[in-house]
């Protein structure tokens, strides 16, 4: 993204407006993965405790999101770079 | 749900726009867990084959536990991501559980 | 959600904020439940009209869905209270 | 799609933001209720091979049928929504009250 | 959709709304139907490069969603269209 | 991603919300896609066994080549509906790529 072309005002605006919507995608990641992680680790509801083995693939699923995303973030920001280099003067 | 809670000047009268930000995305979090738990209970404790229209004892007793679960499983992400010191926002706060 | 420390300005607000989402979430909702029964109890096209098998089933599908909505609600309620509780002073 | 009428006084010349945020309200849901149509009744009617590009004839006969029903089963929930005396903020979230 | 009642500020305003509703509602679409026939025809991930049989099925796969959606919008627009006229005078 | 680049008038020193807003749509769509890959590709290399919270050399290399293929196929994609002239604001546009 490009915005040296942006004056100060316009600047300060977005850089608002972006961690506003920061905020709210950390927000939604983090809900998305709770329910990612309880939909794959929990089926069993003969009790509302959860169980070691479910804690522990919780546990796994969370920071096996995390770094792929982290991975999927590297690779995106790699073929982002390379797809825009050459189409900017 | 109080991981919010960045300091914020109180402007007397006036509309503080900063504090009525935070309390939007508290809702908003809350809204999009509980909105969440609805499917996520419905996919695992509802039948799709829909012989009756009242909750039977079974799915009662399923959706009761799965709700506990599915807070469970919030806290215990919770606690990891701060742990992790996963994200700016989230490391400066005192709590992550709903 | 404790909005005690809010002026009256900032309660106004926020009051027609939180109706405009629950307007929002309604709907959202409503559509939502309609894609679900249509999904679990439509699978037979030889014929655009609802079979009565498939109004009975609908019709069930939407009940049961709010009763677990409200269901959902009131664990969400409860466990939500307690959680919140002891973390304020 | 009326349901969602509430009296709005005029205001002579400015703009009515209460009306603009009802038709606004009245835009997203039809919007909304399409992209689902969309999205079903492509599960309903097309196959995942995609051999080639066409609709074929049983696709497009299904797509007609299942956009037909869609609008029946979005008539009958509303019809069993609005007896049972749902209300955007009681059936909402009844118990969800912030 | 009656705008009729509107006055031309109102309309103007709304216009713009809706525009801005239809470039959010076309993106969304866009990156939906990518997502959509990457996860139908992508799925041998021994190689990065797409192989010939992938990029065909993905072809045809965007082809029919389009034609899928615009089928759709007709046969909506007619629906919608005669279960609005009865119902305003 | 360069297809949003509307002609926009300078306003100097003050802002320019058509501008703003363009900046605004861009990063909703890398955004947008983004988040469609982590979870497709999710989808596509993770076992849903979660034995162990790192991911192995074949989830890795899945990774990297899933990235890659879908944004493979969002070029080709792009490509089809520029030449099809699917939309106004598209067909106006230089380039749909990423």
């Amino acid at each position: 993204m490009d915005f040296s072309q942006f004056n100060a005002s316009e600047q300060a605006h977005m850089t608002k407006i972006i961690e506003k919507k920061q905020m709210q995608d950390f927000m939604k990641m983090y809900s998305g993965l709770v329910e990612r992680c309880f939909t794959s680790c929990c089926n069993d509801f003969t009790s509302k405790a959860l169980s070691s083995k479910e804690e522990q693939c919780v546990m796994n699923c969370a920071d096996k999101f995390l770094k792929h995303s982290e991975r999927v973030g590297q690779r995106f920001a790699e073929l982002n770079a390379e797809s825009m280099g050459p189409a900017r003067p | 749900m109080s991981f919010l809670g960045r300091g914020a000047s109180t402007s007397n009268g006036g509309i503080n726009h900063e504090r009525l930000e935070m309390a939007m995305n508290e809702i908003e979090m809350v809204s999009d867990v509980f909105n969440r738990i609805v499917s996520s209970c419905h996919g695992k404790c509802i039948s799709n084959r829909y012989a009756e229209g009242d909750l039977n004892k079974g799915e009662s007793v399923c959706i009761d536990r799965c709700v506990a679960k599915f807070f469970d499983v919030n806290k215990k992400v919770g606690e990891k991501m701060q742990a992790a010191g996963a994200n700016a926002q989230a490391t400066g706060s005192s709590s992550f559980s709903l």
